[in-house]
């Protein structure tokens, strides 16, 4: 694992109160010696329980139907496999065995679809490591499964009910937890955002995603290929699937945004119909970081919107930003409409059911060229879709989704 | 010296908080006048920010009352530009406000129109020393302050770096976590203001002083300066939503639904009197004790 | 893979209606060319597939909190990592593939809870198969999720309106769909139960947990496990996590069963308050084969029931009946509340929500004596629970379960 | 020579089936005896089992009303015991209530019983010809025959196996599936008839025919019997319902709110007439064909 510069280009830093200084300078320094220099064998720990707590590797797989559709070999990095159904698992069991590593007695975490906090519950009730994650009032609501899912691992779910109680409300109160809690509790945040070293020890965590599939690649195709492609909220599966190839200058990385309902910000309301921060947004600084982020002229950050809840948030990882600027990343945008379509279409041809956030990605492939995609193309299945069940059938009754089953087995919704 | 350093130069400085635009422009403007006489020697105005990860609930949600009024920089500026009160202001915001206001990149031209409505210094506390090297030199161009916050946690070289940078005042953070008021003052205060004290810039300690008996405690323990704003915060927000709660039952917006502002305007003064009055009193026995 | 004989002992046979007896023939034949002998290199791609599909070899996970409570060395077999949140993928993938290789044009299956309907929809999906899967009426407003995912893979699900409108009724309609177009379908039985060769050839295609188990045990732990745990339904995935331990006298089997309300039928109703074949059973023919079942003292099948409802069958596996008359596996039952509370203590102790099928089987750790576990005991994790959540969430409400989490998040219920 | 067998011996045979017990007991056993004034040579009385797996959905109904109304195999026999007709009578069941039936190990208690109240033979749709062994033996002891079905799909040594185990006629199944009534009468049965020539056992056809008309094409085809079950189903089911269609919406239990058993038994009687002169006119033609 590498060493951590604290910025990338201008972008990242620690834009945090005082209060919280001291702690990330103590993870800092943690990450550096467990997580760099493997002290006390943290990485050999992280590595096993990977494995078999969490079911790494997770397979690289070809998608016949979708390689013929497209003309170039589609292979799918299944991280849907993953202990808890997606990418998620692999930073949040890092981050709650580091805070074990560093004495914390305490896991903080906040969670906007309860993906991360599923997560992080799972991997902190495996360590047996307390527990508590924030989460928005109106997504506690919109997302009982998962809730109850942290429930039944032991995990307390404090409602925020300030704002518009979504995610970014419930990341500024895990903040303020953090700030209060600092000396005994770990802040286990879900992507490569946030101070440094966040953005760079998720990525780190994440990265074992692109490890595994440029070696698989090599065993199963040959060689390295043409393209990655992922799908970006935060973007920690993003910058899980692209680390590894960053420096092959061969290979073309590819980060799919939310496009919502189409671009561009509201500034009358503070709205964005998007979560396309990447391809839309703006340099400011949110949540501890110098990062491209929705915003309003005056620096308010606007409302993001998705049809897949954990795209949807304003800001976007430092590091993904700088690799935009550098144009060693290409921001591409699927609006809601064709990642619905993606859903089905992944679904029908190859029998994965994907997250929402991933559909994004499958239903890039639709749009991409064929010098885009080149000979072969690694897509990224972040997670699956067993959460999206409800949002899928209201999504789709509520649209012309073309391939979309008839969902006339079910006279009364979902139940 | 500023006109901040000297704020505390006749004996404890009372230094209340409030959010402009809280619950709405013209109440907020009235409400900051009552502080001024009650005796504020230095007044921390809230500019807000969508975001406010440093604050408590408290704040936030005056801060969400300031937004949905309508509050932006350009407002608030101009709000200030027309105040005239004794008390020297500081405007108290988040660094993406100050970095992307005006054409120019970085923080110039926040700093430039501050300075022309006639504020004194900032409070930005998600800009951490290591980061505020623009803010820090447009501060020095106008002639502004750059008021830093030390936390119980912040030690060692960290300490050194931020002392240096900080100017009108340091703000002391009494205890970990984020504002609100609390019944108690922490013991870490004294512990803190004691790892300041071979600095001889005012220090001014706030987070969670609620009541004049804090404030004396607060200032016996060696504080030059004392800074309000939850419990402040806290008579706002009660006279906005005093009418809602025998009316419709929705959250009061403005003040045809609450307590008359002059009414609350009141109620802030006579709390402003209160903490000025114990910090002075915290002072003479400090004066005392150390004789 | 090994050679199959129609039976074991007495168990087993094709009590089947003549109309069927050339498709299982042909099944026999074809299972014998392309299963055991690998032709065509069946083997290797079922291999392969199960990989990189299916997401196999699942880990061996040490379950370091359960080894501690128990004084032994508890490792989870994680079959809730496979594609699809079960074990039943192995066996469906296996099947469809086959149904392929035999170049049959459909696929029909039944299913209870929906777990089978949904590993079979999904390699029928992966594998391009059209795909019919009936399902009781009233399962399918049980089990609204699972029949959504079917959906959503493409498979037609039909509701079976007859009896009671469950598992059994939909085993008999999809024999029914089979008499009459036998000559292009294949029948995805979905565990080891049916005329022969369904419960060899299912338990072939299962064997891969033990064979997996066995490798990782020796690997991580050295030797041979003094115990291995798996609940039976059917017994698929019980036979899959005995199939390779079978010879090896010195490893204990034990196949939990649900113990539901209590042992025992009654007569005057025909309903058994459990689902207890294997312990309480007697012999009889159910579904195409001689076996134990759950039946009334003129041979009607009775009602069976569990709140798991994927063990909710009155039969069992031939091959597992026989294996308990010889004394090689031992039956024993767990009663609804402890499932519930094996349950939740899988989910707060190692951060891995169970099916409450599998809850069953862990459940049954706190009863074992120590000499019944030995020092190691290999459980089988046959699926996980998040199909289960809002039965759990009910079944919660209902009884008194000591270890539950308290569910005040939930103010109106799951949604 | 069995009785069954005669029952073949003077032209083409009309083999009708009942579930007993269907949708009550009483009305079963006058159903059966209209078959029987309607012309049947012999009648297959359908013992009801839990799962029917070879059932379409009209006699898999019928299984439901008559176990819902109580039906065992004792009540079975004892009611058989007292049904005075002149059809000789055949069982109809699943192997699992041959084989749990009385206090023995097997088959033999069921069959002494079945012998005993006068049953002349067994048709188990779920026994294939490979278990049939101790079944076969018993019927063998109590002079009672076993009718094994051949399918369209029955070929090769399959069908050696099972037409030199079959006594008393085989039943061939017109078509692949599960019994029901159809419009049309399959092709398959003349290439089915034409493998089975060689046997000069009786062969009744079955599965689908639900007319005079159909019954006459059966036979030309080269049948010498139709069996007819799901037809003649369709008419108690529709009886049993017909009060509750008008009344109050619940199915109907018992004639109480069907149709009068007279009523329903004349229908039966007016179709198996049909039927038995339909086989009758077909084996006129087949003969003229032939000559
Ligand atoms: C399955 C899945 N994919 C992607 C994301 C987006 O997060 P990130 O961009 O950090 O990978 C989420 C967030 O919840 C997710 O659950
Ligand atoms: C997770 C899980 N475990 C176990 C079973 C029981 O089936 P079997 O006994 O065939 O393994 C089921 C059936 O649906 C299941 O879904």
């Amino acid at each position: 694992m590498s060493d951590a510069p604290s910025k990338f280009g201008e972008y990242g830093g620690q834009y945090v109160p005082e209060a919280l200084m001291p702690a990330i300078e103590e993870l800092d320094d943690a990450y550096q010696r467990y997580v760099v220099e493997n002290e006390d064998g943290f990485v050999d720990e992280f590595r096993e329980r990977l494995r078999d707590f969490g079911g790494r590797p997770t397979p690289l797989q070809r998608a016949d139907r979708l390689s013929e559709r497209y003309g170039t070999d589609v292979l799918l990095k299944r991280e849907d496999l993953l202990h808890g159904g997606a990418h998620k698992l692999n930073n949040a069991l890092g981050q709650v065995l580091l805070a074990k590593y560093m004495g914390k007695e305490r896991i903080v975490a906040e969670t906007g679809a309860g993906q991360h906090g599923t997560a992080t519950a799972m991997a902190a009730a495996h360590l047996d490591m307390p527990c508590e994650i924030y989460m928005g009032e109106r997504d506690i609501n919109r997302q009982r499964p998962n809730v109850f899912r942290m429930r039944l691992n032991g995990a307390e779910v404090n409602p925020v009910s300030t704002g518009r109680g979504t995610l970014k409300e419930a990341i500024s109160e895990t903040m303020r937890d953090w700030a209060t809690t600092v000396e005994t509790t770990h802040y286990v945040i879900g992507s490569v955002v946030g101070p440094h070293p966040f953005p760079t020890m998720v990525r780190e965590f994440q990265s074992v995603i692109s490890e595994e599939a440029r070696r698989q690649f090599d065993e199963q195709v040959g060689g390295l290929p043409d393209s990655v492609v992922a799908c970006a909220g935060g973007g920690s599966n993003t910058m899980g699937a692209f680390a590894e190839f960053v420096s092959d200058d061969s290979v073309d990385l590819y980060a799919v945004e939310a496009g919502g309902s189409s671009l561009g910000v509201d500034e009358e309301t503070g709205v964005a119909p998007n979560s396309a921060s990447l391809s839309t947004g703006t340099e400011g600084v949110l949540h501890g970081a110098r990062t491209k982020l929705l915003q309003d002229r005056d620096g308010q950050i606007v409302e993001s919107h998705s049809v897949s809840s954990g795209l949807d948030y304003a800001g976007v990882g430092p590091e993904l930003a700088y690799l935009v600027d550098e144009g060693r990343v290409t921001p591409v945008t699927v609006d809601d409409d064709a990642a619905l379509e993606g859903f089905h279409r992944l679904s029908q041809t190859e029998g994965i059911i994907p997250a929402l956030e991933t559909a994004h990605a499958v239903a890039w492939l639709e749009d991409a060229t064929p010098e885009q995609l080149g000979d072969s193309v690694v897509v990224c299945v972040s997670g699956r879709g067993d959460k999206d069940l409800e949002s899928v059938v209201e999504e789709t009754e509520n649209r012309e989704v073309p391939n979309a089953p008839d969902m006339d087995v079910f006279s009364g919704g979902m139940r | 010296m500023s006109r901040l350093d000297e704020a505390f130069a006749d004996g404890p400085a009372f230094v209340p908080y409030l959010a402009l635009g809280d619950p709405d422009l013209e109440s907020s403007l009235e409400y900051i006048r009552a502080l001024d006489r009650g005796g504020a020697d230095v007044i921390e105005l809230g500019l807000p920010f969508s975001e406010p990860i440093a604050e408590g609930p408290t704040i936030q949600s005056a801060v969400v009352r300031s937004l949905s009024g309508g509050m932006t920089p350009t407002k608030f500026f101009d709000a200030v530009e027309t105040l005239d009160v004794d008390a020297p202001l500081v405007c108290m915001t988040y660094y993406n406000l100050v970095y992307q206001f005006g054409d120019e990149e970085g923080p110039r031209p926040f700093v430039e129109r501050a300075a022309e409505v006639g504020i004194e210094g900032f409070v930005v506390p998600d800009l951490p020393a290591e980061e505020a090297g623009p803010l820090r030199e447009a501060c020095d161009e106008f002639g502004l302050d750059l008021i830093f916050i030390v936390a119980p946690t912040t030690r060692g070289e960290r300490l050194e770096r931020i002392m240096e940078r900080t100017s009108g005042y340091v703000y002391v953070q009494a205890r970990l976590g984020v504002t609100g008021a609390r019944a108690d003052v922490s013991d870490q205060t004294g512990a803190s203001l004691d790892r300041l004290s071979r600095w001889d810039i005012p220090k001014a300690v706030g987070f969670g002083i609620s009541s004049g008996e804090q404030a004396r405690e607060v200032v016996s323990a060696g504080a030059d300066g004392i800074i309000v704003g939850s419990a402040l915060v806290d008579i706002v927000a009660e006279g906005a939503s005093a009418g809602s709660q025998t009316g419709s039952g929705d959250v009061a917006e403005g003040h045809e639904n609450g307590d008359p502002p002059a009414v609350v305007a009141d109620r802030l003064e006579t709390l402003a009197r209160e903490l000025k009055e114990g910090a002075v009193a915290g002072a003479t026995r400090a004066q005392s004790e150390r004789t």
